[in-house]
Parts: structure tokens; sequence; C-alpha cells
């Protein structure tokens, strides 16, 4: 196990960095100007992205990184939609938004209402087992049978997109990635999937769906366009468009798709305000919001109460999982409890590191996924984790935690 | 030269008669726009309760500062500090205990809200004190510096790992960290109406408002009620600061904004006519911070940046520091226009074009422009960004005010400070008369 | 504090030009007296203001240099000088604007050295400055209703509280009285709703004198108030000075009129360098050889 | 007597000697701290050369945008909140230019003059640098020291100027209107999103006894830009009227006017003398971290702030020497302190200074 | 100094609200006199929307030496910022040597040859003392040093306290710096605006002194003064200004020899 070049001999072996580009790029910047980069790096979702050698201005090569498998079983045929409608290849939780808002308008349909209640009981008959197997390819399809009262599984870009008790994917698949400078693209190595107790979902739900047809079906899409996340929301609000299209193109069972976007502007007071004002339109889901941070909020000021699906596509905070949500909070993000495991396996066994120190961004995201990697890196797998460093987003320099990150640990 | 020649004059009904026919023209825009939307009665409804919040609040913080900068020439730019030091403390202290196995990371000590939103508002008061007692002693434009430093350190220390959970009492509290802190207590209305043993009623009028919105009326109702409460608040504020302001506290004030050695040397201990009125506005501030963010469910530090700070002073500017029935104006204009409109301007006009979309970037949208002379991707963008350029208008806004009306939207009108009017008129009748003390006496109310 | 609002004789001669100072009718003077409401001052130490051995400077420059003085109760006494003597920094330091390096100040008895300058305001030491200092953006009524002391209302709780505030407002009501006798007295009356910041440099001194006699001093320190006041008015002015005198308030008085100390001043205390040069009566000091080197015709 | 004296001598020592002595104190015990940590090993003397490396760095940017705030400040008699902004305004400006002429036909220019908004095209695919491409990079700091200038002399000629009379509050409430309307235009045109702008400069390391710090070449160019152009203004207000002219104004607007200054003329010369710098700053921070984003001077300018007023308004040194305090509290903070509190150090250290001294370390003295 | 000052004034009444305001001596519009200086004319001035001074009238002819009195708040300060360009300008001009200075920037006023002291805040506090007096030469490419050695001689303090700062010097000390520092241009106009307020009285004969040997010298003065009747001794043309308006005009003795405007204005 080599030692930082700056951080000294006794600095650990490995790093796990989670945050998202908008500081990750100064970082990882800051790191390489300290460190010779001999030390193991571990990221996860949140850095996911391709650009990240280009901006940072270094092959990257000592990173590694999971990320919920965009590995559903209808991850190509998401990426050539997406690269046909926008001339680019998607970015992070593009898949998971598309999901999102695939399976709201398949519950909407089968609900026959834009009631967010009706929605709720809907959203497990759709995306769990039994039925026409519905894909981004033939989602038109999907939705005109669920208009008609069919069952539906909508089998997702991002994962099966089988909901368990608590809304959460009910399984998931990780993938392992690393950067390709060369290409511009994070690419991935292997994935590992991940099994829950009931694979194919579990929960509520209603029997049958009423359906109907010629009607508009509305949805909201709550995500960031500006503040910290805006370069992360931007691909995840075009991709969450994209069924929205789709169904508008071909009106299916005579069908219209209403799709209201509000910017979340990263910041919960302007989410709550933004979530209100897509109330007042009388949306009955929202695929949203994009960080726990704001997630949190507002499900449970605006969402929870006003009985709106919130189905996010990235928010993937233990929180969320435990909010009191009378079942209407909903993701395609799978829950960081499986990441940290993750991490902590990759970091283990993979890259082989026995002593780490963890940076994260100081939100809900990163304070959580790190306390989960820790404690299963030190339990499990009987590694030592040195530190847990946060860092704060739009630091103009970040050498100084990076060296505290890479120095020995406390006596 | 008047002191008083101003709108309100103009107004049937003086300041009350102003500030009600302009809430009436922004509610009505704000109906037609809902109007234009396509909205169910439900969203008109949902629309006026959001609005009223707003309004409420900006309203309830610009009076705040007026105390302070209106009045006693203190520039705080910490306010989002205060707010924050608010809502924490009031969660900390009414957050249920800790219950493993909840979304919440940490408890609180369990107390009923009250308690809490007292605990909030003398906490931020505390806070003014400890930043005062150093401060006060600074230049105008250093207390700003040291108070704006002061909503940042505030801000850190809410995010820092130090402060995320700690024992106290045997029980697991803290602030969260940079995930913040999960607000799960029982809903503060309820709570409310719970206090005066009005829960059933309470619940009867959401039934009876169920004829207007049948399906699940009470968040609407919740809302609607909370925003009409808010406004009293906004009221006792108003009423509270009116009369610290026309009193021999508010004119010592006054003289402090003026010239603190002339005060100081007509035997008024002017460190604590300051240190009270810094507290005293703090106190607010941290009060508005609780109503403002208690029934949002979560709070996280990064909600109180500076941004918000800089919004209640457009507010105040707009209403005219100095005077409070400018401040509530202020509040409401700004809510109304500067906080809210954009968001429904824009939704308006991609109602009106519904298919049109925007380039994803300024790139592609000015070379059109460039290239063959086509401004419609352009137009498009500027649309798309509204909310990025909403920020940039009210930049200009701030700009133009300060330009063309710096003593706010009414006019000159540094309130008289004193119990009674100071006209000659009244006091060269009296002079006539011995007896003539009382006749002056009912100028607050 | 006096409850009766006082009596109100001062009279303009309303054949002057308007906002031109009044020709003072010295035969007026009895009619024309002003009753601050406030009954007198107290009675006590026959040298109400004692200053020991007082001490001050700054860097290399000492401006008052172990001055030792007291000032006579119920008098008018001159503090003269050359420019720089240390009169101001004399004044600044007896008000506890400034720290003194050593000595001490006693005032009634009691010695002041290092208080506040708002508690030796209130305690009846009571100055105005040499650069008059306004409140700009108060009216002229406003600013002299600052000026009286311990004003029930300037405790935050009873100005608010309903109830009490009855109180406060039936205090305001009797001071408004007694504010514009004086405004009156001093002839500022016609401006009274203006801003103190629109008034002329003569206007100020005339406000900034009023005010500080609402505050119901025992003793004046008055920091060259005259200077760029119109002679008439400073003629009228004096006759008042002379008659609060006599109602046993006390005056120190820096000026540099001579001709208006001599006439006006039963003692006289000159500075010179920061020290007591001398003190007595006008014509001892007129007589006295080192004043007129050092002051009255020597070179500075 | 004796109790006056006692009195007398207890206040002050309560009002001028404890904090310096407190100060002193602290000093001592986080020096030990130090110190201790350093023999026990869980600091490496090198972790801490790079901190106090790191931290020069940061001062010398904030000292260097610093000085333009501080003469617009002693003159004008206002905090300009937009300063940040103008910062960021040289930084697009400069970067649009080094990226166009260092990626001239490498890329489509609109991506350039955007500076590669959302990942178009990057600065280290373009492998601009210093010692890449210098002529990309001299060309930048000219330009973003000129167009900094334009946009001030701009801003000022139509938002400043005509409230010149004003106090400074409403000047500053005004400087926040401009600093709202800067960035979020800024935002419009260039998108939110951060970029990386330079290739990995090469650097070089400095062995301590237990490891390295390393140096590259962007800082050594800070140095330089920062260290000359500090001599230069040093050297322009000693030489020339202007300096005097600043401080008599800083001093009384009117008395300066009624003895034949141009004052306008002069503010108009503090605008092109401290808007140059500023744009400059912005450029050289910049090349230094190594990303732009439309926020960045906006986040350092409260910082900019605290060494301003540390220093003492209105004194280049003060500036500079405040900015080094700054940036060094900064970086070495998170020795004894957790790292999310490095910028809270920072300010707090501006606060406990300004309670000591309040007039700053060089008050009064703007060009000396 | 122009001996014919008061020959070639025709008096006349100016209409005042005031009953008894036709005294003896009268306000009083002079012709233009050939070799003028200064010459107001129908000024209206004042601060913001507030009118201050009404149609007045003043000249001051080459070499001559000239005072205003008037009751306090009169609008004497006024008239001296109004020739300076320092207030708003409602109407009237103001010619200096033939040329319209009306309205010109304060920088290209002192270009042309006035020097003024005003009546507060005269002094660049922060600055040295000997910074203070070269910033009166600020327009000047050098200090001229026969002007500064000249000043000192005049005011030995300020040799003395050459560099302290000019804010802690005593009030008297200030006053007397402010007027070195006008004197640094050698102007060919002096406005000096109550120069002896708050001087020893010595000082203020010093004072006057000094201000008739810089008249001696060549330079007209204008001076604003409550010191009225040694400043009517002295001067060779007095105005009278109240409520904004003029009142009376006429050579400093008759003035001051006049019984009404004794009673009105000097005190008796
Ligand atoms: N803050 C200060 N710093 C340095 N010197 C000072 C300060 N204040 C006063 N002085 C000096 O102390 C001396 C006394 O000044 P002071 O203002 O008391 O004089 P004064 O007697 O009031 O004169 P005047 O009649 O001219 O007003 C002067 O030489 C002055 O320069
Ligand atoms: N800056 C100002 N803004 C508004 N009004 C002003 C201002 N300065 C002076 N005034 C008003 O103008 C009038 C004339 O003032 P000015 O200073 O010219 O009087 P003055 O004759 O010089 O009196 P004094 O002898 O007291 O100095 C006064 O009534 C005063 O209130
Ligand atoms: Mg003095
Ligand atoms: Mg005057």
């Amino acid at each position: 196990i080599g030692g930082g070049g700056g951080g000294g001999a006794d600095g650990p072996g490995g790093l796990v960095v989670i945050g998202y580009p908008e500081s990750g790029i100064q970082l990882f910047r800051d790191y390489y100007s300290v460190s010779d980069g001999s030390e193991e790096i571990l990221v996860p979702d949140g850095l996911r992205d391709g650009a990240m050698p280009g901006q940072v201005g270094n092959d990257m090569e000592n990173v590694t990184g999971t990320a919920p498998a965009a590995g559903g079983p209808n991850q190509d045929a998401f990426n050539s939609l997406f690269q046909d409608e926008y001339g680019s290849s998607p970015g992070v939780f593009t898949s998971q938004s598309y999901d999102s808002v695939a399976l709201q308008l398949l519950a909407n349909a089968a609900a026959g209402e834009n009631s967010g209640t009706a929605i709720r009981d809907q959203m497990r008959r759709i995306a769990n087992p039994e039925g026409m197997t519905v894909t981004p390819n033939n989602l038109v399809e999907g939705v005109e049978a669920a208009a008609n009262g069919d069952d539906v599984n909508y089998q997702g870009a991002s994962s099966a997109t089988n909901f368990d008790q608590n809304g959460d994917p009910a399984s998931a698949a990780y993938a392992i990635w690393e950067f390709n400078a060369d290409e511009g693209a994070a690419e991935t190595q292997e994935v590992q999937s991940f099994e829950g107790e009931n694979p194919e979902g579990s929960g509520p739900s209603a029997d049958s769906g009423p359906g109907g047809s010629d009607r508009e079906i509305s949805v909201g899409i709550l995500l960031p366009e500006t503040g910290d996340l805006a370069s992360v929301g931007a691909p995840m609000i075009q991709a969450a468009q994209l069924p929205a299209m789709q169904v508008n193109d071909a009106n299916p069972a005579g069908l219209s798709v209403n799709a209201q976007v509000e910017d979340t502007q990263t910041s919960p007071s302007a989410g709550t305000a933004a979530a209100e004002s897509l109330i007042s339109a009388g949306v009955p889901s929202v695929c949203g919001s994009a960080s726990s941070g704001v997630n949190v909020p507002v499900s449970q000021q605006v969402f929870i109460p006003n009985e709106v699906v919130g189905c996010s596509p990235s928010s993937t905070a233990l929180s969320v999982t435990n909010l009191d949500d009378n079942d209407y909070i909903f993701r395609t993000a799978p829950s960081d409890r499986l990441q940290g495991r993750v991490m902590a396996q990759v970091m283990a066994e993979r890259l082989e590191v026995s002593s780490v120190s963890t940076l994260y961004v100081n939100n809900d995201y990163g304070q959580q996924l790190s306390n989960r990697f820790a404690s299963v890196f030190e339990d499990t797998f009987d590694g030592e984790v040195y530190r847990q460093t946060a860092f704060n987003i739009g630091e103009s320099s970040y050498s100084s935690v990076v060296e505290t990150a890479l120095s020995a640990p406390d006596s | 030269m008047s002191v008083r020649d101003d709108l309100a004059a103009r107004i049937p009904g003086g300041d009350t008669g102003l500030i009600l026919s302009i809430l009436l023209i922004v509610y009505a825009a704000y109906v037609l726009v809902g109007v234009g939307l396509g909205y169910s009665l439900r969203g008109q409804f949902n629309t006026i309760a959001v609005l009223t919040f707003y309004i409420a609040v900006f309203a309830m913080l610009a009076l705040a500062l007026n105390l302070h900068w209106g009045y006693t020439g203190l520039f705080n730019i910490g306010i989002v500090g205060f707010m924050a030091i608010g809502i924490y403390v009031m969660a900390f202290v009414s957050k249920p205990l800790y219950q493993p196995g909840g979304a919440a990371q940490v408890g609180g000590l369990g107390l009923p809200i009250i308690v809490g939103m007292i605990a909030g508002t003398v906490a931020a008061a505390l806070v003014g004190l400890v930043v005062a007692l150093p401060a006060l002693r600074l230049r105008a434009d250093y207390l700003a510096i040291v108070t704006i430093a002061m909503s940042e350190i505030v801000r850190f220390s809410f995010l820092s790992g130090e402060f995320e959970q700690f024992e106290l009492f045997g029980t697991r509290v803290g602030f969260g960290g940079g995930s913040g802190l999960i607000l799960n207590y029982t809903d503060p209305l309820t709570a409310f109406f719970e206090v005066f043993g009005l829960g059933g009623a309470y619940l009867g009028l959401v039934d009876a408002f169920g004829a207007l919105v049948p399906n699940n009326p009470k968040p609407v109702v919740d809302s609607l009620v909370y925003g009409l409460l808010l406004l009293l608040f906004v009221a006792a504020y108003y009423w509270l600061l009116k009369r610290t302001g026309e009193s021999p506290f508010g004119r010592v004030l006054k003289a402090i904004r003026e010239d603190e050695d002339v005060a100081n040397s007509l035997g008024k201990d002017t460190n604590r006519f300051k240190t009270k009125a810094f507290m005293l506005g703090c106190g607010l501030m941290g009060l508005a911070g609780v109503l403002w963010f208690m029934r949002s469910g979560a709070v996280t530090p990064n909600t109180f940046r500076p941004r918000i700070t800089f919004f209640v002073w457009i507010a105040l500017i707009i209403g005219g520091a100095g005077s409070n029935t400018g401040s509530v104006l202020g509040g409401a204009v700004f809510a109304a226009l500067l906080y809210q409109g954009p968001r429904y301007l824009k939704n308006l006009i991609d109602a009106a074009l519904p298919n049109a979309s925007a380039p994803s970037g300024f790139g592609p949208a000015i070379a059109p422009l460039v290239s063959n002379v086509d401004p419609t991707p352009l137009l498009l963008y500027t649309i798309d960004s509204i909310r990025q350029l909403q920020l940039v208008f009210m930049g200009l806004v701030l700009i133009w005010l300060m330009h063309n009306r710096p003593e706010g939207m009414l006019g000159h009108r540094k309130e008289t400070a004193a119990g009674i009017p100071l006209t000659a008129s009244q006091a060269r009748d009296k002079t006539a008369e011995t007896d003539g003390g009382t006749t002056g006496g009912e100028a607050d109310e | 504090m006096s409850d009766v609002p006082s009596s109100t004789g001062s009279e303009i001669d309303t054949d002057e030009p308007d906002g031109a100072a009044g020709v003072p009718d010295a035969d007026d003077a009895e009619s024309g007296s002003l009753d601050l409401g406030a009954g007198g001052p107290d009675v006590g130490e026959p040298y109400p203001l004692e200053v020991e051995n007082l001490r001050k400077s700054f860097g290399g420059i000492t401006a008052v240099d172990d001055a030792s003085f007291s000032v006579e109760r119920g008098s008018l006494t001159g503090l003269i000088g050359p420019n720089g003597a240390g009169k101001s920094t004399t004044f600044n330091l007896i008000t506890g604007m400034l720290q003194p390096d050593a000595g001490s100040v006693t005032f009634d008895g009691e010695e002041i050295t290092g208080e506040t300058p708002h508690a030796i305001a209130n305690r009846g030491l009571v100055r105005t400055f040499q650069i008059a200092r306004e409140l700009q953006e108060m009216t002229v009524l406003e600013n002299m209703m600052l000026a009286p002391k311990f004003q029930r209302g300037e405790a935050l709780w009873r100005s608010v509280t309903p109830g009490f505030r009855d109180d406060v407002i039936e205090q305001e009501s009797e001071l408004l009285e007694r504010v514009w006798a004086v405004l009156e007295f001093f002839e500022i009356d016609h401006i009274a709703e203006e801003y103190a910041g629109n008034l002329s440099g003569g206007q100020r001194k005339l406000l900034e004198l009023a005010r500080a006699l609402l505050t119901d001093p025992d003793m004046l320190l008055l920091d060259e108030p005259f200077a760029g006041v119109n002679p008439s008015l400073e003629r009228r002015l004096l006759d008042h000075i002379h008659e609060l005198r006599e109602q046993g308030y006390t005056f120190l008085l820096v000026e540099h009129d001579m001709d208006l100390i001599m006439e006006n001043c039963e003692r006289v205390i000159v500075l010179h360098q920061g020290q007591v040069l001398t003190e007595g009566s006008p014509d001892e000091i007129q007589a006295n050889e080192e004043v007129i080197e050092a002051y009255l015709g020597g070179n500075v | 007597m004796g109790i006056s004296e006692t009195y007398t001598r207890g206040r002050e020592l309560a009002v001028t000697r404890p904090g310096s002595v407190l100060l002193g104190l602290v000093g001592v015990v986080l020096l030990f701290d130090l110190l201790v940590s350093l023999v026990t090993g869980t600091q490496s003397l090198s972790g801490v050369g790079s901190l106090v490396w790191d931290g020069l760095m940061r001062g010398l940017v904030i000292g260097l945008a610093g000085i333009g705030l501080s003469m617009t400040y002693s003159i004008l008699n206002f905090a300009n909140f937009a300063h940040g902004d103008y910062i960021t305004a040289g930084a697009f400006s400069g970067w649009a230019t080094t990226y166009l002429i260092a990626g001239l036909g490498r890329a489509d220019v609109g991506a350039l003059l955007l500076v590669g908004a959302s990942g178009s095209v990057f600065g280290g695919t373009l492998g601009i640098g210093v010692t890449g491409t210098p002529v990309a990079v001299v060309a930048g700091i000219v330009v973003a020291g000129i167009s900094t200038v334009l946009l001030a002399l701009l801003i000022d000629r139509t938002v400043f100027k005509p409230i010149r009379d004003e106090d400074g509050i409403t000047l500053l409430i005004t400087s926040v209107g401009v600093a709202f309307a800067l960035r979020y235009l800024m935002q419009f045109v260039f998108s939110s999103s951060v970029r990386g702008t330079t290739a990995q400069p090469p650097s070089l390391s400095l062995y301590l006894v237990d490891g390295a710090v390393r140096i590259n070449a962007h800082d050594i160019a800070l140095v330089v830009v920062a260290g000359s152009l500090m001599l230069g203004v040093h050297l322009l207000l000693q030489l020339t009227k202007l300096g005097k002219a600043m401080r008599a104004m800083a001093d009384n607007e009117d008395l300066a006017q009624i003895t034949g200054i141009p004052t306008e003329r002069v503010v108009r010369a503090v605008w092109v003398v401290g808007g140059g710098l500023t744009g400059v700053a912005g450029y050289i921070f910049i090349l230094w971290k190594g990303t732009l984003g439309f926020n960045d001077g906006w986040l350092l300018l409260l910082l900019i702030f605290a060494a301003v007023i540390l220093g003492g308004i209105g004194s280049i040194y003060g500036a500079i020497v405040g900015g080094l305090a700054i940036g060094l509290t900064a970086s070495l903070s998170v020795i004894w302190i957790p790292s999310s509190f490095s910028r809270a150090a920072a300010f707090f250290v501006m606060i406990v200074l300004l309670l000591v001294k309040p007039e700053g370390l060089f008050s009064g003295r703007s060009t000396a | 100094m122009s001996a014919d000052a008061d020959s070639d004034i025709a008096t006349e009444t100016v209409d005042s609200d005031d009953a008894d305001a036709a005294g003896v001596s009268q306000e009083t519009v002079p012709d233009r006199e050939p070799d003028a200086l200064l010459e107001v004319r129908d000024l209206d001035a004042g601060y913001g929307d507030l009118q201050i001074l009404t149609d007045v009238d003043l000249d001051v002819a080459d070499g001559e030496y000239v005072t205003i009195v008037g009751p306090n708040g009169a609008g004497k300060s006024t008239v001296m910022k109004s020739v300076f360009g320092l207030t708003n300008l409602m109407g009237g001009t103001v010619l200096f040597d033939g040329g319209d200075i009306t309205g010109l920037r304060p920088e290209d006023i002192i270009h042309e040859g006035i020097g003024y002291v005003p009546q507060n805040d005269n002094v660049f506090a922060s600055l040295t003392v000997r910074e203070n007096l070269e910033m009166g030469a600020y327009i000047l490419d050098e200090v001229p040093q026969d002007a500064l050695d000249a000043v000192f001689d005049r005011f030995p303090i300020l040799e003395e306290r050459e560099s302290q700062k000019a804010g802690t010097m005593s009030g008297g000390q200030q006053q007397m710096l402010a007027m070195g520092r006008a004197l640094m241009l050698d102007p060919s106009l002096l406005l000096l605006d109550e120069p002896s307020a708050g001087l020893a009285p010595d000082l203020v004969d010093d004072m006057f002194d000094r201000i008739d040997a810089i008249n001696d010298d060549g330079t007209a003065v204008l001076m604003v003064e409550q010191n009225a009747k040694e400043a009517l001794r002295r001067c060779d043309r007095g105005y009278v200004l109240a409520n904004g308006k003029n009142r009376y005009m006429d050579d400093g003795d008759t003035l001051l020899n006049d019984e009404q405007v004794r009673q009105d204005f000097l005190g008796g």
C-alpha cells in the first residue's frame, strides 16, 4: 500500500471521495497538485461524469467508481433514445429520471385520473412483475395497455424498477466503472447486482387499474436547473421529458401528456416554492427532487400532505426510506445503504486497500454514504478508516481538506 | 416642507387603505394568472395561500430590519443567520426525542412547539446580543461585514460535523450537520388549534371547505389558515414596532442613527439603547425564521445563504427604510412581483407557447441570431432561464430604486419619533390653554 | 422634574425681518424669563466642579498638562486661552468623551473621572460642542424632545405595553410644551418642523444650546456657543444666561471674544499650553502680564 | 484618587490590553499544539508546509483583488459588493480570450468564447497553461485587465456616478444590485457549470524532512504576476499625484473639489487601476485554482472584505497583508479545527482583529 | 483697490415684506463696473428643491475687499458656495473676469483664480498639516516652496505641527490651516467664510491684518463675517444679506454708522 505524496508515508492507502462534479473538479485538481496519485480513489455515482478527466486535466487513472448501474435491462434502448433526441450521451441519473417519469405516466394511465392517491396505488402494479413487459422502446404501447386496464410490468433503463415496501427499488445493480480520459467517458467495468429480500418488489398495490382514454395526463418535473446540481440536473430534465414526448408524438388511446418543469435551484426553500406551484397547477405526481436535502423537505411539506406522488430519480439518502410518507414517496435510485456496502467491498476486495479516509460533500448524501461506507468497511471488511472529512460546496481551494484527508490518523 | 406629503395621503383610508388596495391588486393579478394557467379552484386557493405566506414572511422580516436600519441605523446584513438560529433552536427544542429507525437522524428535546418558538426567538435575540456587544462600536459598514460574516459562521456551524449529533440528558440530539434536520414534530398548525381546544372545530372547517375543494381539502385549508395566522403576526410586528418607533425610546434610536455622541452627551446610554434595539430586531428575525420554516418538513444549513438577507433588504428598500407601513408594503410587493412573480410569468408564457423547446445553452441560443438574424432561440432561452434572470431583474430593480426612489415607494416618510404628533398647530393651540395633555395621545392607534 | 408646564413669556419682535435675529429689548428681561420647569438646580457644594491635576497627551503633544481649577456654584466662569491651549480637550475630559491620563474630576462632591458621557450628563453636567452637532434627519422638535432626561418612555417595555403607554404619552405632552417655550425663547420656533440638517450654521448653534438647556442641567459647559451667532442674538442669549445663573445654574464658558468674557464673567480661568496660567476676576486677568503676553497681545 | 487610578488602569487593561494579550496567548497555545503534533507525528512538516504554501497563494489572490476594493472603498466611501463579480467578469473575459487563442481551429469558436460551457471543450484538452500556451495566457491576462476596467468604468458611469453624493450605505446597497445583475447575467451567458480551465501544470517538489511540498508553474505565475502588480501600484501611487489626490478625496471630497482636485478624473483613475488589478486577479485566481464558475468571485468577496478591513481600508499594504493573513488563516486553521470551519475561522480572525484594532493594521495610510 | 467703488452706486429700494425695511441706506443695484472681477447677477440658488437665494446681486472689483454680513441663515454661505459651483443654481449668472463661470465645476473655477475657505470642514482631517498645504497647490506641478514658506511665516504653529494630523489640531489651528491652504495658489479672488470664527483675539486681529495684507497685495477678497463691526471697518464695501435677498449695500463705514443697520444687524 503506497503512501500519499503530500500526506507523507503514513497517509491512508485509499480515499473515498463523495461529491458532485461542481466541487469535485476543484477537489480533484487540488488532490493531483498535492499528491502524485498513488492513492486508490473510490467515488460513487455523484462523480460519475465522463467529462471529469477533461475538466480536471488529469487521466484520473487511480479513480474507480461505483454507481447504481444504469444497468437495467433496457439501458441501451434508453441510451439510443436519448442520443437520438439530444445528440449527446446521457449523464448520471438520466435513466432513473426517464424511468421515474415513465412509471408515473403508466400509473397515471392505469389510474385513469390525475389523482395522487390513485397513482400511488398503481405505482407498484405497473412497476412490479406480472403483465406485459414495457420498456423505453415500447412505452407508448405500454401506456395504451395501461389505459386499457391491462397489467403491465415496466422494465426500466436503470433497473427492473420493482418497488419494495418503502417505495425504493427492490433490487439494485451497481456498476463499477473507471474514467476513460480519451473518450471523455466513464466506462463500466463490471456490474454487481444486489437483490433484496423480494426482488420482485412488495408493498401495497391496487389489484386492477380502471384506465381510461382521451385525457390529459399531467406530471411534474422538479429538478435543479440552477444551483449546485445544475450540471447534473440539466440532462436529467432532458431525460425526464423524453417519455412525455414519446407519448405526445403517438397519442396512445388518445392520451396526451402535460409535463411541467420547475427548478429547485438545488435549494430547499426554492424547491418548496417550486413544488407549491406544481401543486397549484394540479399535478398529481412529480419526478423529483434530485438531492436529498431538497427531496426531504419538499416531500414533507408539499408532496405528502397534498397527497401527491413523488418519485425521485436521484435522491439516494437513507432518510428518504424512512420518511413517514403514507406511501406517496418513491424513488428509482437505490438507497445508499446498498451503495455504501458495494463501495466497501470494492475498496477492500477489488482495490485491496485496508486503510482509507473519506472526503464527503457536506450534505445528506455525502454524510450518510460516508458513514455507511465507513461502518461496513470497518465491521465487515476489517479495514481501517483514518478519518472522515467533510468539505463544503463552493470553496476556491480544497488543498487543506485534501491534506487533512491524506494525513496520518490521529493517534 | 411637509414631511407627510406622500402617496397615502391621496388614497382613502390612509396607510391601511394603501396596504389593502395594493394587496387587493396583487391578489387579483394572481387569480387572473391562475385563470390563465387553467388552475382549478384548489390550485387558486393554493396559489393564494403560498402568496400570502411569502408576503407575510417578507413583511415581518422587513419590519424587523426597519427597526435596525430605518430607526437605529444599524446596517445588519446577517438577517439570515438570525433566522437560521431561530428555526434551528426551535427544532432542537421541539423535535421529539430520538427514536431509532425514523427518518430523523437526531432527536430534539421533545418540548411543546410554543416553547420551541419562544426559545428560537430568544436564542436569536441572545446571539444578537453576542454580536452587538462588540460590533455596535463599529462603523455602519463594518457592522455590515461583521454581521454577514456572523451569518456565515452560523451556517458553517450548523453545517459542521461537530454539532451534528451529541448526547444531552441521555438522549441523542444535534443539528444534523450538512444533512440538516427533519422537522418531525406534530404539525404546528394542528398543535396550535389543539392548544386552544379547537382541533375539532378546525377539522369541521376543513370539512366545510370540502364543499369547494372536494378532494383532500386539508392541505389547502392548512396553508390558507397558516397564511392568515402569519398575517396576524405581521400585524403584531407592525403594532409593536410602530409603538417602539413612536416613543421616546424610538427617538433615542433615531438620534443614535444621526449622531451617537450627541445622544450620549445628552445623557442617553446609547449602547444600551442600541443593544436593546438590536436584540429586539434579531429576536423578531429569529421568530420570522421560525414561522417561515417551521412547517417545511426539514431544514438544511445551506438554505441560509446570504441571498435571503439581500431579498429582505430589497423588500425594505422598495417600501422605504424608516417607515413601518413601507416595510409591510415592500414585503408584499417584493414577494408578489419579484420573488414569486417570475415563476408565474414563465408558466404563463409556457402555457401560451406550449411546444416551443428552448435551446440548452447560451451558445446554441445566440448562434442563430448571429448567423441568420433569428432571435427566436435567444428569446426562448431567455424565457426558459427566467429564474436566473429573476435575480438580474432584482438587481436592476434595486439599482433603479436607489437612483430614483431611494426613499421607497411611499416617498420620504421618516415617521415622527414621538408618542404624540409633533406639529406646530397643535402645540400652539395648547400654549393658550394649559390643559391639553391628552389630545395627542392616540397617534398610534 | 416639574409637572407644570412653564409659563412662556418670550416675545418675538414682530417688527423684525423674518429669520433675522431680533434686537433684544433689554428691559424685557423679567417678563421674558425662561423657566425650564425644573425649579432650579440643586444647591450643594459651593464648588460643583473641581478639576485636579488633569493631564492628557496625544502622542507627543500634552494637550492638558496638570490643570487644576474649580468652578463656583451659580457663577458664569470663562475659560479662555490661545488656540490649542487645551480648552476643548479639557471639556472632553470633564464630560467623559476622553479618558484622562491622570487627575480627577469631581462634580457635586462626587468623583466622576472615567464615567461614561451619558452618566455624567445625567448627573447634570452637560456640554455643547464647539462645532455644532445637530441630528440632521430629525426635525428641530424631535431634537428638542430628545433632550429631557429620564423620560418614562425611554424604557422600551413602557413604551409598548398597553396601559403604561398612557403615562408615556402624558409626559410627552408636558415635555412638548416646555419644548415650545424654549424654542420660542430662542426664536427658532418658526423652523420647529424643519429638519435640523437644513439649518444654517448659527441656527444650529441655537438649537444646540436650547437642547442642552432642556436636559435640565445643573451646570453647562459651553464650547464657543457664540461663534457664528449674530451679535444681536448673542446679546439676548447672554441676558438669559445671566438670568439662569441667577436661578442657580452654573456655567463654564469657552469663548474668544474678550469683550464678551470681560463684560459677562465674574471669574476667568486662563489656560495656556495645557496648564492653568492664572485665574481671577476679569480685571485681574486683563491686567495680568502673563496673560497679555500669552494671549491678548503676544504671539502664539 | 487612588480609586480612580486603579479604575482607570483597570479599565485601560480591560479595553486595550486583554485583546492583544489574549491574542498572543492564543497564538502561543496554537503554536505549541502544532509543535506537539509535529513531534508526535500527527502532522507532517511537509503537510504543514503545503498548507502554508496554499495559504500564501490564496492570500496573494485575495490581496491583489483586495487592492482594488480597498481603493474604491476609501475614495468613493462605500463597500462595493459587486467587486466579487468584477473578479468573475475579468476571469470570464480573460479566459474566453485564452480559450480562443489556444483552441482556435481545434474547436468551435462559440464553445471557446463561452469558455467551454457545459463541457463542450476542456482547457485540459487544449493544453492551457503558462508553459503550454504562454501566449494565450498572457493575452488572457491583458484582456481580463482591460475588460474589467471597461466594465468598471461603464458601471460607474451608469450606476454609481448619478448617486455619487449619496452616503456610503446607499452606494453599498446599489452595489448589491449591481452584483446580482452582473452575476446572474454571467450565469445566463456562460451557464452555471464549473469548468476546469487548465492542463495540469508542471510542478516541482520541495523536499522537507518527511515529505514534499509541491509547487507548480501556476503557483509561480501567480507569485510573479501578483508581486509585480503590487509593486507597480506602489510605484504608481508614490510617484504620481494620484496617490495624494486619492487620500485627500477619501478624507473630504467636498474640500478636495474646492482644492481643485478633478475628482471625477481621480475616480475614473481609481476605477482604472482598481478594475485592472481586479480583472487580472480574477484571471490568475482561475489560472491558479484551475476551475471557473460564475460564483467564484462572489464566494471570494467576503474573504476579500475581511482582508481589506483587517489591513485598514484605503491602504494597499493593508490589503496585501490582510489578504495573506486571511489566506493563511483559512488554510492553516485545519491543523486545529475541523475543515468545515476554515472560512469561519477567517471571518473570526477578522472580527477579533476589528475589535482589537478597529481601524485595521495599516489604517489611515492609503499609499504608504 | 477700487477707490470709486461707492461713487457710482445708485441706490434704490428693494421690495421687502417688512414694513420698516425702508431704512436710511438702502439696497442698491450698482451699474456694471468696467473693472469688475466678480459679478453676480440675479442669482437664485438653493439646495435640492429648496430655494435660498432670490435675485442676489453682488460685485467685487479687481483688488476690492468686500464683506457680507447678515443674520444666521440669511444665505451668506450659500452665496459663497454658489459662486464656487457647489449649490443648485436656479437662475442668474456669475461672471468672473469677464468670463461666465456659472455652473462650472469647482476644479475649473479654481483654475480661474478663485480660492475658497469654507465655513466648516475646511481641512483634510486625516492628512498632516504639510500635506494639507500641499493639497492647496494640487493644480500646480510642484509645490511652490516660497508660497509654503510664506504660509509658515504667517502661521508659525503650522510649521511646528507640520506632521500632525490636521483633524487633531484645535479649532483655531484648523482655521489657520484652512487659510494657509487657500493662500498656496496666490488667487486673484479669495472667498472667506467666517475666517475669524473660533480664533483667539490676538489671532482675530492678526487674521484681519493678514487679510488686509493679502488684499493690499492686489488680491480681491469676498468675506462673510459675524464679527461684523471689525469686518465692516476694514472692508471697502459691505453687503447686508437677509432672507436670501440683498438688503443693504454701501461702503463699510457707512453701513457701520447707519443706525438702522446697527440696530437690526450689528447688535446696537
Ligand atoms: N486627538 C488628538 N490627537 C493629537 N493631538 C490633539 C488631539 N486633540 C487635540 N490635540 C491637540 O491638543 C491641543 C489642544 O487642543 P484643544 O482642541 O483642546 O484646543 P482649544 O483650546 O480648544 O483650542 P481652540 O480655541 O482653537 O478650539 C492642540 O494642540 C491640539 O492639536
Ligand atoms: N445643505 C443644505 N440643505 C438644505 N438647506 C440648507 C443647506 N445648507 C443651508 N441651508 C439653509 O439655507 C439657509 C441659508 O444657509 P447659509 O448657511 O447660507 O446661512 P448663513 O447666512 O451662512 O448663516 P450662518 O451665519 O449661520 O452661517 C438656511 O436657512 C439653511 O437652513
Ligand atoms: Mg476648542
Ligand atoms: Mg454661514
